[in-house]
């Protein structure tokens, strides 16, 4: 019976059905009776809107929530799954699309978690790291198995997680948006690592919002919306544009026109700015950068690279070594966040969830984090409620936050909606600069259609505008010039009409872009 | 006088030292574990307390040693296991029973000292137990290796305890549960079992720390015996950063300082009793204070971890 | 002559004590300690008096004993205390001096009862409330002319709590004793800070072996540790307010034993007669509320008991005069 | 109809976790040969049998509520402070000494300073470990157990010394006091019963914090950085003031419970040597209390008479049943581990009943946003 293992000795999964899962929330039903099947060599995409479903009911398949209802088969058998233990003994791994990971363990230790250990009691990490750096090489992830987390870049965080699942070699694996911290070359190679594992006999669920990802590697389609199953589709009967309507409902538009408007002074001066990373090494090295009014700057890179530094030695969060910052001439360098904020600088940090909301605050208590001690939403040092509330309320109606209500703990809601609260946030204030890292990762198509709206709409009021991406389309969809960051230093910077992606992968991996 | 007094008292402020510091390491240490996987035990006190009963009582009536130890441990194993069960599976906020679990050992231990022995009694403890070779080295053999079995035990857990802190597969699930229970729970390590393992081993050093006292190092009962050692131990634990080198240099720090300030009132150093008695407690804060430490708490510490909603 | 008092009142009254057979309602005390009835200390030695009075009075059909213990906490004393009183108990002893404030303020409404406090002689003028006080110096000073003579280092002791209240006047007590006794004596005294802390205490009498010393000595609960380091180390141990001979029979020498049945015996008689407060008992060597306890399993030397009994008879015939300033 | 039940039910859930945790005392003291019956009888008789049992039981209440209305700030911010023993004798220190001064001065000015000094005392005492926290990254469980024991010998010194009442200086037992208060000092009492106006700021103070935690920016700038400090940096918070503040006004509260234990209960300080003497505790009960309270100003109020209802009935069972003082101890030790253990019901069915509760709306049209098109702005659907 060697034909039903897989090459990595696990035993292959033929077929798992999940049928009738139901999983309710305070206030939200996630999956309403939801029917859901994969095999043995497909991809099958899971797809849907900003909480749709779509994470809780991989999150039931994995063990980690206890559905209301539902039952699950494995190769026609019925089995119960109560914690990701059991999802493991039955060979179902899982990227989670919030990293699973121990910050203060180096990347070895993450992935020895958990295994067991060939010297028994002991811990193998030796074993591990070379294990480590062999899958990185296959598989074309650098990585460093001694690195602690919280060094990481969120990028080089997703290539760890996907080290991890590939080190357990699961059956079926579950890959919950992974490609949304990576660049284009990266998914490229993990979809070279995704075709071999189908090859292979692996079964594999692929949930991202990035349409052209699910047509290139896909078999198969679910649809989710609001909980409820939509249906299942084979991608090769399916287009593009019909699948973009399929899963909103209306067709969506994913070009854009930058309409002409007047560059204005500049706004935000970097003038030689110097600054160390958290681990102490220097992250940027003598940045200087110009954004002007009514511009879009877009800040390509590969993650990691001092994007994060750059942004908050700008928003006083970080201390700046050497140089200066000038925000509209006034010299901002060792302002405080908060002072920096006053002066209509907004940010829309990367990770959102651990620096730009606060999980257990409500909607309404995050929707004015910036602004809470000023008017209309506090007087004399008391909040005014009933403003925030309606401020909220028109937030939620015009960013279309999928939420029970404006009192929802912000940590419950769905990772897209998480990042339309931070958005609704920073961009409703009108802010005269605009710092947005990764503005639309994790949205799902509609949302960030509204975002990419939204960017422009401002540019077009005036604000300048600093776009950090790494999605190279988007950068080049939205920028009026394209600045390269690598190791902490400006590349260079190109216009939009001389910016192909070629050139700009080249300079994301170092190579000057001097003309 | 005073030359006789320069190495008489260092030797002195050392021997006492280390003696000093035996109880504070059980529990601190046993504490660290706890810690370390996410639950802080405030209850050490009363745990050390009914330990110490426990192995008092049994000595005793029993004249065994050996039996009074093993009861100390199981009644601070009993006592970790009831914690581990209302913070664990009750999801019962840890500070707050943790004090619960003081007071219950606190008034169980003065109640069953009062039902079993009714006057404070006294037994023959440990004996002092010179390592061979080793306790013939001048002064340090003195102050190190001629101590109780207890003592020596309680410096050896250190080790043990970095060791299996750092270099085992459970020390690797212990921090990773400490520091982030979903992400552990996600590749398939127990929580609930870790912490489990972590308190009831935790409850055991505490109830060893309590045997230390009454069998070894006092050889007495009295009700609230440890007077708030507990507590100590605890923060000695923040004082360590959480790692088992740490705690025992807080340990050491803390009773070398306490037997100093004995010594100082012995040689008639004039400052006011009480004062005196303040240093260790001011000495643990500069100290903290001169070498500031980087290190954060372990993320879920005092988190019920909750899978599924 | 205090303790032949009661019998002298029951003969005086007889009518009185018909009355109380009549209505076999028993002599009610009740009594709160801020330790335990068992701590070989301070609160132990009144309740062990208490016991002796009632059974010299006739067991419990004619005193009835409460008592409330562990009342560290002055305010929960002060509850207890008006209790007490609102239920009509004839005495009730607050033994302790924090209780004071609380005494000061409840004895005004319950003039039919009685109450008493101690260490302290202040009656705060009112006539329902005694005080008793020990002359803890006096014993401390006989255990300290003991504990020189003994001592063959020329170096002592001392572990005590706070250097306050009974536990100072004890010290003060033992080190004029020992000085008196050998001029060149070394006495080293530790204050340890708490009534509770059993390891800081021992540790305590560790360092005074350390720094020579073969002679210990005491006061209040927390010392029962200390004891054992004494009896470890072959130092000699000198205890007061409770005995500790059961502790280190081998190494305990004497005792210092409060007796506040000679206290108490005077409050019942003036009871007795109505008189419910207004004075002010200090147990001492003389009128036997002091009592030196001797280990019989010890061997103390002739001269050194001969001084011993010097002292304690100088002390009562006032020939020697403690310095406690 | 369904949910006001609820909402009883959980109210009443502490109350059914001590009633099981006596069931188990009930046991033990049986074994002791104690009628549980009548032990039980004095607890409540003792707590709430009479005017006096109920005054003395809001007495004991209020230090509770002020230390536990200062833990609900500090516990906001993420700060567990353990020092309400120290703050609360620092805090009666200072304000024992503003009476012992002003001696000519009116009494309700003499008041109004001590409590002043109490708050300013125990601010003093909470705000050095929160210096330390926030700038030297002492944790602050570690400073505030130490600051209790440098509290408690500092107050042996100073009223065995500097403080001490003249007429004990001279005796030669000297009972380490103050001076007693003058009379015109005292808080006033309400009713006449041992309880004094102490309880009534408690009580405003419970509002107090409750506006300040929820009703203004530096509530919510506590809070904030109390869940998430990164979050609340960018959000442009002072977050290492704030952590002060929370320390701050924590000890601020506990002081004032000093002062107005000193001013209304005690009118004198003294010591026997340990913390316990004085607060009776309450810098550690409070936590317990506020924990009771869920960190809520408000539902610290019942929860604090509902401790301080269990010390006082406690003592009193002692009397009138005549068990060792351990006994009572434990069984608190028992209830306080029931009561929080049987949080986990109320969790469970509001989770319950919130999922039942969103079925019924799932009976109702759908939202109307999600069905109305909006062609204008390209709106998130
Ligand atoms: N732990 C939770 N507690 C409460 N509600 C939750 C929780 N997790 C998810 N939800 C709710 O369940 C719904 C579905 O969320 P889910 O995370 O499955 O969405 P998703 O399809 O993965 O969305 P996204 O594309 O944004 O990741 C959302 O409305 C969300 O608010
Ligand atoms: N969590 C942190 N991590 C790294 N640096 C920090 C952190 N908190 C504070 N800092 C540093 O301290 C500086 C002051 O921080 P913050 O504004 O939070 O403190 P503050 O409340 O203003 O205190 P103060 O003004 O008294 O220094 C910051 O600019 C930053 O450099
Ligand atoms: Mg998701
Ligand atoms: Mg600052």
């Amino acid at each position: 019976m060697t034909d039903n293992k897989l090459p990595s000795g696990h035993t292959r999964i033929d077929t798992l059905e999940m049928r009738g899962i139901t999983k309710r929330f305070p206030g939200v039903i996630a999956n309403n009776k939801v029917d859901f099947n994969v095999r043995s060599g497909e991809v099958h995409a899971l797809l849907g809107e900003n909480g749709a479903g779509k994470s809780t009911l991989m999150k039931v398949l994995y063990g980690m929530y206890g559905p209301e209802e539902g039952e699950i088969f494995l190769n026609g058998n019925q089995i119960t799954i109560e914690s990701p233990t059991d999802s493991i003994n039955q060979g179902i791994g899982m990227i989670h699309q919030h990293f699973m990971l121990v910050e203060t363990l180096t990347v070895a230790e993450n992935v020895a978690l958990g295994l067991p250990s060939s010297r028994g009691f002991l811990t193998d990490l030796d074993k591990v790291s070379e294990r480590i750096l062999e899958l990185a090489d296959i598989y074309g992830l650098q990585i460093d198995p001694d690195a602690y987390i919280w060094q990481l870049s969120v990028g080089q965080q997703q290539r760890v997680e996907i080290i991890k699942a590939l080190y357990r070699g699961a059956a079926l694996l579950i890959l919950d948006e992974p490609t949304a911290v990576l660049t284009p070359q990266e998914v490229d190679e993990f979809f070279v690592i995704m075709r071999q594992m189908v090859a292979d006999g692996h079964a594999l669920i692929f949930i991202s919002h990035k349409l052209h990802e699910i047509m290139d590697i896909c078999d198969r389609v679910t649809v989710l919306r609001d909980g409820e199953l939509v249906g299942t589709k084979i991608i090769k009967e399916i287009t593009k544009s019909e699948l973009a309507n399929w899963m909103v409902g209306r067709e969506v538009s994913m070009t854009r026109e930058l309409e002409d408007v007047e560059r204005g002074e500049a706004r935000l001066v970097l003038d030689h700015v110097s600054c160390d990373s958290d681990r102490g090494t220097p992250a940027l090295r003598d940045v200087s950068i110009n954004v002007y009014a009514g511009e879009i700057l877009g800040l390509a890179g590969i993650s990691g690279n001092g994007q994060r530094e750059l942004a908050e030695a700008v928003t006083g969060l970080r201390p700046v070594t050497k140089g200066r910052v000038l925000l509209e001439d006034e010299d901002v360098t060792h302002f405080r966040p908060g002072e920096v904020t006053e002066r209509m600088l907004s940010y829309i940090p990367e990770e959102r969830m651990k620096d730009g909301m606060i999980k257990d605050f409500s909607i309404s208590e995050n929707m004015v984090l910036r602004e809470h001690h000023i008017s209309p939403f506090a007087e004399k040092g008391f909040l005014m409620l009933k403003n925030i509330a309606e401020h909220t309320d028109s937030m939620i109606q015009k960013f279309r936050v999928k939420t029970p209500s404006r009192e929802t703990k912000a940590g419950s809601l769905s990772g897209g909606n998480i990042q339309k609260v931070v958005l609704a946030r920073e961009i409703s204030r009108n802010p005269r600069v605009l710092l947005a890292a990764q503005p639309t990762r994790g949205l799902d198509v509609g949302a960030t259609e509204y975002v990419h709206a939204q960017l422009l709409e401002q540019r077009k009021n005036g604000t300048a505008i600093m776009m950090v991406s790494e999605d190279l389309d988007e950068v080049m969809a939205l920028s009026d010039r394209i600045a390269v960051i690598c190791e902490g230093e400006i590349m260079g910077i190109v216009p939009r009409d001389e910016a192909t992606p070629q050139k700009l992968g080249l300079m994301m991996a170092g190579e000057s872009g001097e003309e | 006088m005073t030359e006789v007094f320069s190495a008489t008292v260092i030797i002195g402020i050392l021997t006492s030292g280390i003696r000093l510091a035996t109880p504070y390491l059980y529990a601190a240490i046993g504490e660290t574990f706890g810690q370390r996987s996410g639950v802080l035990n405030l209850g050490v006190d009363g745990q050390m307390l009914l330990g110490a009963f426990a192995a008092f009582y049994v000595a005793f009536t029993t004249e065994n040693l050996w039996l009074g130890l093993l009861a100390a441990m199981i009644v601070g194993a009993l006592m970790g296991l009831g914690m581990a069960y209302v913070t664990v599976n009750l999801h019962a906020e840890q500070g707050i029973s943790g004090i619960g679990f003081y007071l219950f050992g606190l008034g169980m231990s003065e109640l069953l000292f009062k039902m079993l022995l009714g006057t404070v009694e006294t037994v023959k403890g440990f004996p002092i137990t010179p390592v061979p070779l080793l306790s013939k080295i001048p002064v340090i053999g003195e102050i190190f290796f001629q101590q109780n079995i207890l003592v020596y035990g309680a410096f050896l857990l250190v080790p043990i305890a970095w060791f299996i802190l750092n270099k085992t597969t459970l020390g690797l699930k212990i921090r990773s549960v400490g520091e982030n229970p979903e992400a552990a729970d996600s590749l398939g390590v127990s929580v609930a079992r870790v912490r489990y393992f972590t308190i009831i081993l935790g409850g055991t050093l505490s109830g060893l720390a309590g045997a230390s006292m009454s069998i070894a190092l006092l050889n007495v009962f009295q009700q609230n015996m440890t007077s708030g050692l507990g507590f100590i131990a605890v923060a000695l634990v923040y004082f360590g950063a959480w790692r088992a080198w740490g705690v025992l240099a807080g340990a050491l720090l803390f009773s070398m300082v306490n037997s100093m300030q004995l010594w100082m009132q012995v040689l008639n150093i004039p400052i006011p009793s009480d004062i005196a008695v303040m240093l260790p407690y001011i000495l643990t804060i500069i100290v903290l204070v001169a070498t500031v430490s980087r290190v954060r708490a372990p993320s879920a510490l005092t988190k019920p971890f909750d899978r599924g909603h | 002559g205090g303790a032949a008092a009661p019998e002298e009142v029951m003969e005086e009254k007889p009518m009185e004590e018909e009355a109380m057979d009549e209505m076999a309602e028993p002599f009610k005390v009740a009594i709160i300690m801020p330790s335990s009835i068992t701590d070989l200390a301070f609160s132990q030695s009144m309740f062990d008096a208490l016991l002796a009075v009632q059974e010299e009075m006739g067991g419990e059909k004619a005193m009835e004993i409460v008592y409330s213990e562990g009342m560290f906490v002055v305010d929960d004393a002060a509850a207890a205390i008006r209790d007490y009183a609102s239920e009509g108990f004839n005495l009730v002893i607050a033994h302790g001096s924090q209780y004071g404030s609380s005494l000061q303020e409840i004895a005004p409404d319950f003039p039919e009862t009685s109450f008493a406090w101690g260490t302290t002689l202040n009656t705060f003028d009112m006539d329902n409330i005694f005080a008793y006080e020990a002359d803890a110096h006096e014993g401390g000073y006989v255990n300290g002319v003991i504990a020189a003579s003994l001592s063959e280092t020329g170096v002592i002791g001392v572990v005590g709590p706070i250097e306050a209240g009974d536990a100072a006047l004890y010290v003060k007590g033992f080190v004029a004793g020992a000085e008196a006794t050998n001029p060149d004596i070394t006495v080293n005294v530790n204050w340890i800070g708490s009534f509770s802390d059993v390891a800081l205490a021992s540790e305590a009498a560790n360092t005074h072996v350390a720094a020579g010393a073969d002679v210990l000595t005491g006061t209040a609960q927390m010392v029962v540790g200390a004891v054992g380091v004494a009896e470890e180390n072959g130092a000699l141990w000198f205890g007061t307010q409770a005995s500790q001979t059961s502790l280190a029979p081998d190494v305990v020498v004497a005792n210092q034993v409060y007796d506040w049945s000679v206290a108490l015996d005077e409050m019942l008689a003036l009871i007795a007669e109505g008189t419910y407060g207004g004075e002010a008992y200090t147990i001492t060597l003389e009128n036997g509320g002091l009592l030196m306890d001797y280990n019989g399993g010890y061997e103390l030397p002739e001269d050194v008991k001969a001084a011993a009994d010097a002292a304690v008879a100088g002390i009562i015939d006032g020939s020697i005069v403690v310095p406690v300033e | 109809m369904r949910s006001r039940l609820n909402s009883l039910f959980d109210s009443l859930l502490p109350v059914l976790a001590t009633f099981a945790a006596l069931a188990v005392g009930a046991v033990m003291l049986i074994i002791l040969r104690v009628n549980p019956a009548e032990a039980y009888g004095a607890l409540w008789e003792g707590a709430f049998g009479s005017t006096n049992a109920m005054a003395e039981t809001l007495v004991k209440a209020t230090p509770l509520l002020l230390v536990g209305l200062g833990i609900c700030i500090a516990f906001r911010a993420s700060v567990i402070n353990i020092g309400g023993e120290g703050q609360m004798i620092i805090g009666g220190i200072l304000a024992t000494q503003v009476g012992l001064t002003f001696t000519e001065a009116p009494g309700w000015l003499v008041i109004i300073l001590a409590i002043f000094a109490g708050f300013i005392g125990g601010a003093i005492w909470g705000g050095i470990p929160g210096l330390l926290k926030a700038y030297f990254r002492v944790n602050e469980i570690l400073s505030t157990v130490m600051m209790n024991a440098i509290a408690v010998q500092l107050m042996n010194f100073l009223l065995r010394g500097p403080m001490i009442d003249p007429a004990q200086a001279e005796k030669a037992s000297k009972i380490p006091q103050t001076a007693r208060l003058l009379d015109a000092f005292r808080l006033p009492r309400l009713a006449p019963t041992r309880l004094h106006v102490g309880f009534l700021i408690a009580i405003v103070l419970a509002i107090v914090v409750y506006i300040l935690l929820w009703r203004t920016t530096l509530g919510y700038r506590i809070r904030a950085v109390g869940q998430n400090p990164h979050a609340s940096r960018y959000g442009g918070i002072r977050v290492r003031r704030r952590i002060v503040t929370a320390l701050l006004l924590s000890g601020a509260l506990a002081g004032l419970a000093g002062a107005i234990q000193v001013y209304g209960v005690n009118y004198r300080m003294i010591t026997d040597g340990s913390a316990s003497g004085f607060t009776g505790s309450a810098g550690f009960n409070g936590i317990v209390a506020a924990l009771f309270g869920q960190l809520h100003p408000i539902g610290t109020i019942p929860a604090a008479i509902f401790f301080g209802a269990l010390l006082v009935g406690a003592n009193k069972m002692q009397r009138v049943v005549q068990i060792p003082s351990a006994l009572i101890i434990a069984l608190n030790g028992l209830i306080v581990v029931f009561v929080v253990s049987s949080a986990i019901w109320r969790k469970r069915r509001q989770r319950r009943r919130v999922s039942v509760e969103n079925d019924e709306e799932n009976t109702l049209p759908p939202d109307l946003g999600a069905n109305v098109p909006s062609p204008e702005e390209a709106q998130i659907s």
